[in-house]
């Protein structure tokens, strides 16, 4: 029993993770239909701007949040409006694929380039501490990122629920000429709908780096298990986002303690196939996206 | 480029089948030949553009024709490659060739019964979630030949020489994989230039509508799922032979699959010759042009992406066409 | 709205790619009259009011509101400008809720501080909406689809309201009460193009009206002279 | 349509001479052959592979550089011999690898530097076992490389199975003596055959081998692992994983305070990296290294194992670690055989390889007949990371420092 608490709780820490990590991906999957494949390189751009931040300055990595959310969104909004969308309009959601894919290779070699292809960690001041209850024990660089992860997506949540830009969101994503038709520019909507996915997958970025080694290389990982979150949640709340990265984490940690670790990444493959194959629109999805 | 023209363009190949076979067949006789003038090296890029453009039709047919995008046909290549890794190593007593030719076809064989076990479920699945779910089944196929030790997966496996005493291996396998490439084409060409080839398009314009015509859908689109995999397979397996010494991450890369992507939207997606065309650049790209950058070499291609996608949506042969159709007015 | 707005449409030349599907349409529309836009199916009618309100590029002509040009203007700033197309087949967004679409419908800066205003006016044309406003537009019947696509149309205060093909699926019944409703919409000083397959209670309510036939403009008159038209009662009216 | 098939031909003849003038401007490695010996090789600098391939092509141009500049070259038969680097990015792939090996040796390049993985080097190994030429690599272990019966082929370290028995031996030799062990594994066909050999070795000398864990390449939580290990409480823990899993266990173990008398891990402590962000988490950790810059070694060439990490860093930026040396030492190779043969001829200069028997600033080289490294005077060395930096200590003979023993418990930091 205590052993299943302790693996539980380990898979909810990694799950936060997977879930903020995915919840980019998901927002510009679930607006625009298209499927990043930049995802996972912007995530490791924002875990090295804010290891160049926290290393020169010598700051808390967290307190470099704001500044990696500045320039993530910037690129991610740029990247929208000058790439992104001209592509859309000339060769349709297929050839964003092919156009996110390449700017990842770009990312990905220029990180290389400028950082080595070595692996980094971000060292947090807590990164070695840990809360023990009962025998259970919670290392509290695995425990900030839970928290962070379950503040963020809520507000992504409120956001899209509540606010204007959200509401226009939502519209543009049920129905594009219908919002044009309202005088929402639905460009401005998807630029700011890109950087703010881009900015969170930054903030993802960073937290990854104090969790775990990253190098240019984990770009592919991270846009992966964006795939599978979004698939086992459903792509169209945050909620969903939430669930499916929680269910992924325990999912990761129960397979490695009770089968083993070496089947972690099949397990979860199977699990995205079969979800698939059952419930393409994910444990909390709508029918419609099913032929997206 | 819309439905339309994709439709028009098909009529249009049909309708200079003649020309099309001479266009092939000289071709094939040009590259049967070239052996005797290529350098080694040339020869190489010359297996590297057969293994690119072999992969990219057969992708193709499913991709380009029926309009469903797979993101892990490395799976078939990988299977098909292990497979043949596998049997070759039991069959040590039989000569080389025979080695060969039975590996090529148990490869194929497993790999179209797999296709066609899976099949029915994957195609019930349209757009981004059928690209997911094959990516997913890619990575299931690799870790399950990676983890379980029978597969040898993790450790590598040595496939045994096969070419003949006195022949050049380069030369041995640019036959072989030319033969493969052209395989892929003949019977991607046969399949689509026909009734399949008429309901794949209409599967990919509008499926709901072509079923609502009277065409069977699933058993079309299985058809094209269950021939695109073999066809894929059989690639994998001459690779397989080619590079001598295979792991899980040799074969199933996914880089491989994507390859078949970028192939046919360079070239030109929903015909042959685009992913041919495709193939070429690609690989003359990588491996000639920017054979000695050391640095930046995956951002250039990555840029290069870019810059296709833009500025040539419907591939190069849509420029070639485009620009065809201005001197013609 | 004291000043009369007009939509000036001239010599309009629109192409699918390398089909054109309109030639040469010329029309005009009045703040506060009804004109009505009528033509068999694949005239150009839908086209032209799509381009109108800058969903589809124009490759020619000119279009003007209030003398100034908006052709292929982006979409948001023609509805800024006090064009709104209802299009046709509705489309509403069927996951959010009834209130949200009206609020959607006010998206233009130019209406921010007037929301509440033109939605207590929606509710008062259209009582149904106001029951049912929690309620996802998904879950509406066809009927109350097209009220709702037209409040959500006139959310934004328009001067020129674009309705196309509102009466399609509707029921007898319905059709006579849209009828009345376009009625009181130009009374309120809007200018409604109206462009319709239903050529006889169209004209009946229209002040004026433009016929078109494979994207050029064929007739034009007034409402009650082209409805005594032979030629037109023998296209359209089949007497 | 006969207008158009012109066109279309007239455009494919276009199109293949634009492709055909890449291939007409290669072939100047030949001419200059006279004096200038040309080394050809693929490298991964993009990839999975890319860091140590960087380290290791470092290695290489340090070499070639101090013998260019600094011996301004050296004698064969009575001529002046300098060396030419020709190393192309394989990016970890093989097909790109073989292509591009294939066109060096069309342009007669004779003797070949190693790229890094067996899936690259098993396959250009054969082309170039096959075109008659040499190659000497730093970076395929793989007992399967060995047993091709490639005759040119020549590793610098011993095969895989048996390249981590100096860790065991290491911890042999503690006081008190670990009695049971746990090894965790990265499943992949390096990591895979060192930790197959190494269990067996454990096995083998009486150690008691509790579990073994197997991990796939990307680990993003070793939570349950080390609980098992709490649970079962060894005394040694053997890593033979990559860079990334490595720091990830030990940062995991010390957040959850998971102790054991000795931690090995056979890459990630040797890197830079990994001491900087581990901080003093990475004291005590054994790791392994064929090198360090204070060992005893040295030569008359380059001078002692000192003396090449001082020129070393004057010419490169990149952080000196055990990978660097080796590419390095593959030069040296080069050069000692040539002389040794009196002769640029490649087989001349095998057989010479084969017989070498040296010392050198990083090291003694012996080759086995098979072409793997003399798993004695070739072994890993084992190395403990002692305050931030990396300190030989077993075996006793070159060791720099003695161990510690046990580790310092985490908590205790």
């Amino acid at each position: 029993m205590h052993v299943f608490l302790q693996t539980l709780l380990d898979g909810l820490m990694l799950g936060g993770l997977y879930a903020l990590a995915a919840s980019g991906f998901s927002l510009i999957f679930g607006v625009m239909g298209i499927l990043n494949l930049a995802h996972g390189a912007f995530l490791v751009l924002g875990a090295y701007v804010g290891l160049q931040i926290s290393q020169s300055l010598s700051i808390e990595p967290i307190l470099t949040l704001p500044a990696v959310v500045v320039v993530l969104f910037a690129a991610g909004a740029l990247f929208q409006r000058y790439l992104v969308q001209l592509t859309v309009d000339r060769g349709g959601l297929v050839a964003s694929l092919l156009v996110t894919f390449g700017v990842s290779l770009i990312i990905h070699d220029l990180l290389a380039h400028f950082y080595g292809p070595g692996s980094r960690t971000i060292v947090s001041s807590y990164a070695y501490s840990r809360i023990e209850f009962g025998g259970l024990v919670i290392g509290l660089s695995r425990l900030v990122p839970l928290v962070v992860s379950i503040v963020l997506i809520l507000a992504l949540h409120f956001m899209l629920a509540r606010s204007r830009l959200g509401r226009e969101m939502r519209a543009a994503s049920q129905q594009i000429v219908a919002a044009r038709l309202c005088g929402i520019n639905v460009r401005r909507v998807f630029a700011l709908t890109f950087g703010i996915a881009s900015a969170y997958a930054g903030v993802a970025g960073v937290l990854v780096g104090t969790v775990l080694p990253f190098s240019p290389n984990s770009e592919t990982y991270w846009t992966i298990s964006a795939f599978v979150v979004v698939v086992l949640g459903g792509a169209k709340s945050p909620a969903g986002t939430l669930l499916g990265g929680l269910l992924l984490g325990i999912l990761n940690t129960m397979t490695a303690q009770f089968i083993s670790p070496l089947f972690t990444s099949t397990v979860m493959f199977l699990v995205l196939v079969l979800m698939l194959l059952v419930r393409p629109q994910g444990i909390l999805g709508h029918a419609a996206g099913a032929t997206r | 480029m819309t439905g339309l023209d994709r439709l028009d363009l098909r009529s249009k190949i049909t309708g200079n089948i003649g020309a099309w076979i001479a266009v092939g067949v000289i071709a094939l006789v040009v590259m049967a030949a070239a052996p005797a003038i290529l350098t080694p090296f040339q020869m190489r890029v010359g297996m590297s553009i057969f293994f690119s453009a072999g992969l990219a039709v057969a992708w193709g047919l499913l991709g380009g024709y029926a309009g469903y995008y797979s993101f892990g046909h490395t799976a078939f290549l990988g299977i098909g490659a292990f497979t043949g890794a596998l049997l070759s190593n039991y069959l040590h007593a039989v000569s080389p060739l025979v080695v060969f030719g039975l590996s090529i076809l148990a490869a194929v064989a497993v790999c179209g019964v797999l296709a066609a076990l899976i099949a029915y479920p994957v195609l019930r699945l349209r757009h981004s979630y059928f690209a997911i779910v094959m990516l997913g089944i890619a990575y299931v196929a690799a870790e399950v030949i990676n983890n379980f030790d029978w597969f040898q997966g993790s450790i590598g496996i040595v496939v045994p020489q096969v070419v003949p005493r006195g022949m050049r291996p380069e030369m041995f396998f640019y036959y072989a994989l030319l033969a493969a490439a052209a395989i892929c084409v003949v019977v991607t060409a046969l399949l689509v230039s026909g009734r399949v080839g008429y309901a794949l398009m209409t599967i990919r314009e509008d499926e709901d509508t072509a079923k609502m015509l009277g065409i069977a859908t699933e058993r079309y689109k299985i058809l094209a799922f269950v021939v695109s995999a073999m066809l894929t397979s059989l690639v994998g397996v001459v690779y397989a032979f080619s590079i001598g010494f295979i792991t899980t991450g040799a074969v199933f890369r996914t880089d491989f699959s994507l390859n078949m992507i970028v192939c046919s939207l360079i070239g030109g997606i929903g015909t042959i010759v685009g992913p041919v065309f495709g193939a070429i650049i690609l690989t003359v790209l990588t491996q000639v042009v920017l054979a000695d950058a050391l640095s930046f070499r995956l951002a250039t291609t990555g840029a290069l992406i870019v810059i296709i996608v833009l500025l040539a949506p419907s591939g190069v042969l849509g420029l070639v066409r485009g620009a065809a159709a201005r001197i013609r007015q | 709205m004291t000043d009369v707005v007009e939509l000036d449409i001239a010599h309009l030349r629109i192409a699918y790619g390398r089909v054109p599907a309109v030639w040469d349409v010329s029309l005009r529309v009045r703040s506060g009259e009804v004109v009505a836009l009528l033509g068999s199916n694949g005239a150009g009618k839908s086209t032209t009011a799509k381009t109108v309100a800058g969903i589809l590029p124009a490759s020619g002509g000119e279009i003007r509101l209030a003398g100034q040009s908006i052709l292929n203007r982006p979409s948001h700033e023609i509805v800024e400008r006090g064009i709104s197309l209802v299009p046709e087949g509705r489309l509403v967004f069927p996951e959010m809720t009834v209130l949200e679409n009206l609020q959607l419908g006010a998206s233009a800066r130019r209406v921010a501080s007037r929301i509440q205003q033109n939605l207590d006016y929606v509710f008062e044309l259209f009582p149904r909406l106001g029951e049912r406003s929690k309620q996802n537009a998904g879950s509406l019947s066809g009927g109350e689809q097209q009220m709702l696509a037209i409040g959500r149309g006139l959310m934004s205060s328009p001067r020129i309201i674009i309705l196309d093909e509102p009466s399609l699926g509707l029921m007898p019944k319905l059709v006579l009460s849209l009828f009345d409703l376009i009625g009181k919409i130009r009374d309120a000083g809007v200018g409604v193009l109206l462009v319709e397959q239903n050529v006889f209670q169209s004209l009946n309510i229209a002040d004026r009206a433009y016929v078109i036939q494979k994207g050029t403009l064929w007739r034009e008159g007034a409402g009650d002279e082209l409805l005594r038209d032979p030629e037109i009662r023998q296209a359209f009216l089949g007497m | 349509m006969s207008i158009r098939m012109n066109r279309r031909t007239l455009l494919a003849s276009a199109a293949g001479g634009v492709l055909a003038l890449p291939f007409t401007s290669r072939g100047r490695a030949v001419a200059q052959a006279a004096k200038t010996v040309v080394l050809g090789g693929s490298i991964p600098l993009t990839g999975a592979a890319a860091e140590t391939g960087m380290n290791v092509f470092a290695g290489y141009k340090t070499l070639v550089k101090f013998i260019n500049e600094e011996l301004k070259g050296f004698d064969v038969g009575g001529e002046r011999v300098t060396f030419e680097l020709n190393m192309i990015d394989d990016a970890s792939e093989a097909q790109r690898a073989t292509t591009l090996i294939q066109r060096q040796i069309d342009e007669g390049i004779e003797f070949f530097l190693g790229s890094f993985s067996s899936q690259i080097v098993l396959p250009t190994a054969a082309i170039t076992e096959r075109a008659g030429k040499v190659m000497v690599q730093t970076g395929g272990g793989s007992d399967q490389i060995f047993s091709q019966g490639f005759q040119s082929v020549f590793g610098m370290y011993p095969r895989a199975s048996r390249s981590v028995y100096p860790a065991v031996d290491a911890f042999l030799s503690m006081d008190p003596k670990p009695q049971s062990a746990v090894v965790i594994y990265t499943n992949d066909p390096f990591s895979r055959l060192q930790a197959d050999g190494v269990t067996a070795y454990i096995k083998e000398q009486g150690m008691n081998l509790l579990e073994t864990y197997s991990l796939p390449a990307e680990v993003t939580d070793v939570s349950g692992v080390l609980a098992s290990i709490r649970e079962l409480k060894p005394d040694v823990a053997l890593c033979v994983t990559h860079d990334q899993n490595s720091q990830l266990i030990t940062a995991q173990m010390a957040a959850t305070n998971t102790n054991v008398k000795g931690l090995f891990q056979v890459l990630g402590p040797a890197t830079e990296n990994y001491r900087k962000s581990l901080g003093n988490k990475a004291d005590d950790i054994f790791a392994v290294t064929s090198w360090s810059e204070d060992m005893k070694y040295g030569d008359d060439i380059v001078g002692t194992a000192k003396d090449f990490a001082n020129y070393y860093r004057k010419v490169e930026t990149r952080p000196l670690v055990f990978h660097v040396v080796n590419g390095a030492q593959c030069i040296m190779i080069y050069m000692r055989a040539m002389q040794a043969a009196g002769s640029l001829e490649p087989m001349a200069v095998r057989d010479a390889i084969k017989g070498l028997d040296i010392m050198t600033f990083g090291g003694p080289i012996q080759f086995m007949p098979e072409g793997d490294g003399h798993p004695v005077k070739m072994g890993l060395k084992i190395a403990q990371v002692q305050k931030g930096e990396l300190k030989v200590v077993f075996p006793k003979e070159v060791a720099a420092a003695s161990a510690i023993w046990p580790m310092t418990p985490w908590d205790a930091r």
